[in-house]
């Protein structure tokens, strides 16, 4: 068993991904340099520059050709440079990628991937460290995943591939080196609308995805030390989502913390709040509280760390809730 | 034909059959091609009036007519053959008919019904694009796959004048110039977009010459001239299926009627404009020659259009006959497999609207 | 006092706004037929081409040419002429328009107004009936606004036209004709930020905004003349959100429905029953319910009315938190 | 002037110094001016080589290299005066230092406070876009504002080649081609856009030549020669200023390191690229002329180099100097008065962050 890092993971499940010969990828800088990640370092070495195409600057391009190519049968994995590069392409994917199966009733689908780079944490310019999943999840058509290990990064990305439908697959960058682990034994897929049980726990669920599942798990490390059981979720899927576990979850605890970067207004975390009051408010003994990165614009690197959830944010609305 | 072809191209507009019924520059065309042509555009016109008459009668939504383009539209189409794939606009509805797109599914998309957007296999032909611009990429990926999958399949997209201000025409156009891919762009310049000339749509002098800045090239053609529509077309697609990479076609047509059932185009244009066009007609000009050749009158004419009405109206019936989706049919075509959350809405819409 | 339709309230505050000689109006087909719902009729006219612009078919240049004239002085009211073409202008709207002041720590600002004509209901064409505001709420630097009557219409924009941030202004296209009253008597602005009380009552809370007020008031009719107290909110603004009111409410009827168009997942729905069991969980005698459009692409005119919230839709959440 | 300036632009690549610093077409450049652009391509070459030191000692984020585009960047701007609008990108910075937006702001930015986006009141730069292509139509809206106001300033953009390919400069193309705003659109075509080539970017052989897909001209320049590329914006500017217009300014030029400090250039492209480029560096050809010119020396050179690296230093101190937000300042410019929301999360990022 071979410790990988997540970018590692994605470049395994892609290069096993282009042994089916409908696989493309696209994007912009991923075949010479390999992205500007390396997440898809050696692919075009391997596969040649006809599979692995290295576009121009045109993201809704980018994303509008693979489109077409998904009709015609090939499988596209596309990949937009970072997640604040993606606006561009976002006509092209709500107004086509995820509605051309209704829009035809099932007699032209555009089964593709579209991996998005995203979150805060490394100092980047402006536009680089967005985490705006909020305004994929609520376009129906899509499906939205994220990965937060290598083990769900290649199990995800596996299973986004075997879907017949659109899969946003969304990368925290924040983990690309940071995140190590194995790969799937047996390679298998990570089923798309499953939550990933993290830990069990009694007194405390806390609830969240992609790269701050690092200090939720930090936190609930920091709780238990404290002799508090904290269940711990990694939603993965976004949509469609797992309210089983969710609820469950909930129900059970009766203390929900739900964790995400992106900023609170409108953010997904609203959506995870109140489905769980609608189906397990008679449980609840706190309310489901959000702790997200702020209303602002993620600052820069001189101040980014005063944006991103902390785990001190976590556990101070984790004993908020424990109060109640 | 093909040298004459190109060095008419080289003088400005493409033309081969004049508003008065004469063929330019010696061209022969052959009459029983001349005769299909003609009865597709006679049963285009049919339906456009059709669908404008059931639209004024709240039977259709909207509609946009494309009366003064029948030219365009079946011109661009002819040359393609099944495999290749159309991607065309809300206005196209005679290309895609005569694509193989039938009446029935054009028809139920312009009732209000989703089924509309389902041609039947083997019509490679999207559902038409509703927003401007945003389709022309999908007729460079489709031709792009063509050539990664050893095919020799061409794209062809239609657009209109307006849409190359989008950015998405742009990306498009690139994309076909770099990847070379087999896609021929086919603008019907009808002069106006909704309310907005063309001369104020873009400051480039023809819409034909962008071509350049993608690095392919671009013709223009008399759009109400089906025989050089056709031409200029078969043309491009002997290019892309040999792998000269793609065109872009420039049509210069009108749009005689208002740009969709809720336009008033008194508020935009002068009737004279209108009435000139008028004259230019792309269905009189093939009658004529038709007429001179000895090979049309009064009696054919009669028959096609008894015909053609006969078609139109079977369709008619068949799409209006389909009962409208039911509360749960709705949640149907959003996934492969419906999510968890949709089956629950639909359990939901079950129950609260009995 | 006349009586005037919403399109003809907002067409007034346009008047009233082209008075002030920084004010242009750019749009597609706005200018020489007054756009397609005839809200900027005679404007042009009246002012001249100069200031009431025709623009070529490209909305992302539209929305960038504005920030470009905001920048320099002018103050930009900007049509979208369908929500569902806003998309390929979300780029400059999020990267630009939300952030110059961010980005720029004051220096710049880019005070505009971008009027989207929103929501189902006339039986339109693909497209044209999009319910997206999630999308614009979720981005930290922008305000969104929805009116619902004429009134507010006026007030609201004329708010809009004065506050020194971008105001995203939604126009229920179903109620431009169906929705009559007069204009304010002083023609003064409505607050941004605050909702407003349509009713008052003790029973039962139900929050709208926009064309389902017309829904939810006639839900709350028929629930009063059954002896129900229900105070209604139209929220006004999505953001800033009237938090206090919303909260009040909920506090003080332990029951609430929240009502909009858009789908579910991800809807500002979420945000709203999220916020109220947040501030006001152990007031609540019912899970907050919503009651939205579903989650799928809005059907076309034919299976229209199954997509959109009925009364009787309502009436039946209301029924089931009355039960609770 | 003028006359002879179009004729060669007419023919091709606009050139007036040679690499090994002659004049061409006998045109005789004056000495103060020239020494003035050469001193402030000294600064701007030092400014990169320190940022470029800082960025690896951690003291910066990443940093965009503009070295080998020097005359670019100074040339660009030479013929703006104060009231004119400069939009410009993230490899910008020596073009927006002599616009007069300060190093210490440039610097802020890439140390990463948002205080550098704030320029001082009078500087009418945007803070550099980071955006590839979204910035290019802003400076058409500005342009467009100018007009209608009745000023006679004119915009400036700046932006790559690779940012040619996006839908927004199209838009922003013709949108300055409809409108006949007064922008000049500078495009630095430095051969790259991180790993893809220039030929690979778009099909068109030349970038400049786009221009007339939207109704205006476009000219090619070499944009390691401050004094081509100056005469160039000159007329472009003139014409901007005078109500003719729009202009597309290709300036050929190399970068010369990496795309950021985070690029690794030797995964695409050929060490001999950059060495060909190398002989044609954009200082040299100046120093050699002035040299020539009898108005240059060592001591000069020396001189002009202290000089400049005192006041770089003097803005790394100054910039360095400026402590960080507080958790509680980031909250203070989404909107000119916070939102209740924002009051509530400024409190608790108070509380729960001590
Ligand atoms: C992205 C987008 N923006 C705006 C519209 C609204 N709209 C529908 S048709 C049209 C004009 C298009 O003109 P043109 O491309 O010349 O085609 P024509 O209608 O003349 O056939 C506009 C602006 C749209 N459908 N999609
Ligand atoms: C919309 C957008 N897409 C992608 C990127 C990522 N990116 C940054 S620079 C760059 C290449 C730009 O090349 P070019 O325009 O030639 O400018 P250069 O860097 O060569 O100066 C890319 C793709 C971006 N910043 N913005
Ligand atoms: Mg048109
Ligand atoms: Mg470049």
């Amino acid at each position: 068993m071979t410790e990988v890092n997540l970018a590692q993971a994605i470049n395994s499940a892609l290069d096993r991904a282009l042994e089916d010969p409908r696989v493309v990828l696209l994007g912009e800088d991923i075949g010479q340099t390999g992205g500007v990640f390396r997440v898809t370092d050696g692919l075009m070495e391997k596969y040649g520059a006809e599979r692995v195409i290295d576009t121009p600057v045109a993201e809704s391009g980018i994303v509008g050709a693979a489109f077409g190519m998904a009709i015609a049968g090939l499988l596209p994995i596309v990949e937009m440079q970072f997640m604040g590069f993606s606006y561009p392409a976002y006509d092209q994917i709500i107004s086509h990628v995820a509605r051309i199966r209704h829009r035809s009733r099932h007699r032209f689908t555009a089964p593709m991937v579209i991996r998005i780079p995203y979150g805060a944490g490394i100092g980047a310019s402006e536009h680089h460290s967005e985490s705006t999943e909020a305004i994929y999840a609520h376009i129906p058509g899509l499906k939205v995943v994220v990965c937060s290990t290598p083990d769900n990064a290649y199990g995800l990305l596996s299973a986004a591939l075997e879907d017949p439908d659109p899969v946003i697959f969304l990368e925290p960058i924040r983990l690309y080196r940071a995140a190590r682990g194995a790969l799937p034994e047996d390679g298998d897929p990570t089923p798309i609308g499953s939550a990933r049980l993290e830990r069990k726990g009694s007194d405390l669920s806390l609830i969240s995805y992609g790269a701050m599942m690092r200090e939720t798990t930090a936190a609930a490390d920091r709780l238990e030390a404290e002799g508090v059981s904290v269940e711990v979720i990694d939603l993965q899927s976004l949509v469609p989502i797992d309210a089983d576990c969710l609820v469950a979850s909930a129900r059970k605890t009766g203390r929900v913390v739900v964790i995400h970067e992106a900023p609170s207004t409108g953010g997904f975390g609203g959506e995870v709040a109140a489905r769980i009051q609608e189906q397990a408010l008679f449980y609840l003994r706190a309310p489901v509280l959000r702790v997200t990165g702020w209303d602002v614009v993620v600052p820069l690197r001189q101040a980014e760390h005063h944006y991103l959830p902390s785990v001190e944010r976590i556990l101070s609305a984790a004993y908020t809730v424990l109060e109640d | 034909m093909l040298q004459q072809l190109a060095c008419q191209i080289m003088s400005g507009l493409l033309q081969i059959l004049s508003p008065d019924g004469r063929t330019v520059n010696g061209t022969q065309p052959q009459v029983s091609t001349v005769i299909r042509r003609y009865e597709a555009m006679i049963e285009s016109r049919l339906y456009d009036r059709k669908a404008s008459a059931l639209q004024r009668q709240g039977r259709l939504a909207t509609y946009a007519s494309y009366a003064g383009q029948e030219a365009c539209q079946i011109g661009a189409v002819a040359p393609l053959s099944r495999r290749d794939w159309l991607v065309a606009s809300y206005r196209d509805a005679a290309a895609m008919r005569f694509f193989g797109y039938p009446w029935k599914n054009l028809l139920l998309t312009r009732i209000g019904d989703e089924r509309g957007g389902c041609p039947p296999e083997g019509v490679n032909a999207l559902p038409p694009s509703i927003t401007v611009g945003g389709h022309m990429i999908h007729a460079v990926g489709i031709a792009w796959a063509e050539i990664l999958q050893g095919g020799d399949a061409v794209a062809l997209t239609m657009f209109g004048d307006g849409a190359t201000s989008e950015g998405d025409f742009h990306e498009a156009m690139n994309f076909a110039g770099v990847y070379r891919t087999p896609t021929i762009f086919f603008c019907q310049n009808n002069g106006w977009a909704i309310s907005m000339p063309r001369s104020r749509q873009t400051a480039s002098p023809t819409i034909a010459q962008k071509a350049e800045a993608y690095g392919f090239g671009g013709v223009m053609v008399d759009g109400n001239d089906v025989l050089a529509v056709e031409a200029a077309v078969s043309e491009a697609v002997g290019r892309a299926r040999s792998g000269q990479g793609p065109t872009l076609i420039e049509a210069i047509t009108y749009r005689m009627n208002a740009h969709t059932t809720t336009d008033d185009p008194r508020r935009y244009r002068d009737n004279q404009e209108v009435e000139e066009w008028q004259k230019r007609d792309p269905l009189e000009r093939v009658r004529l020659w038709l007429v001179d050749q000895g090979a049309w009158d009064e009696a054919r004419q009669a028959e096609a259009e008894r015909k053609a009405t006969e078609r139109i109206e079977a369709a008619v019936q068949e799409a209006e006959a389909i009962p409208p989706f039911t509360a749960t049919e709705i949640f149907d075509a959003m996934y492969a497999t419906p999510t968890g959350a949709l089956l629950d809405q639909r359990r939901r819409a079950q129950v609260e609207r009995p």
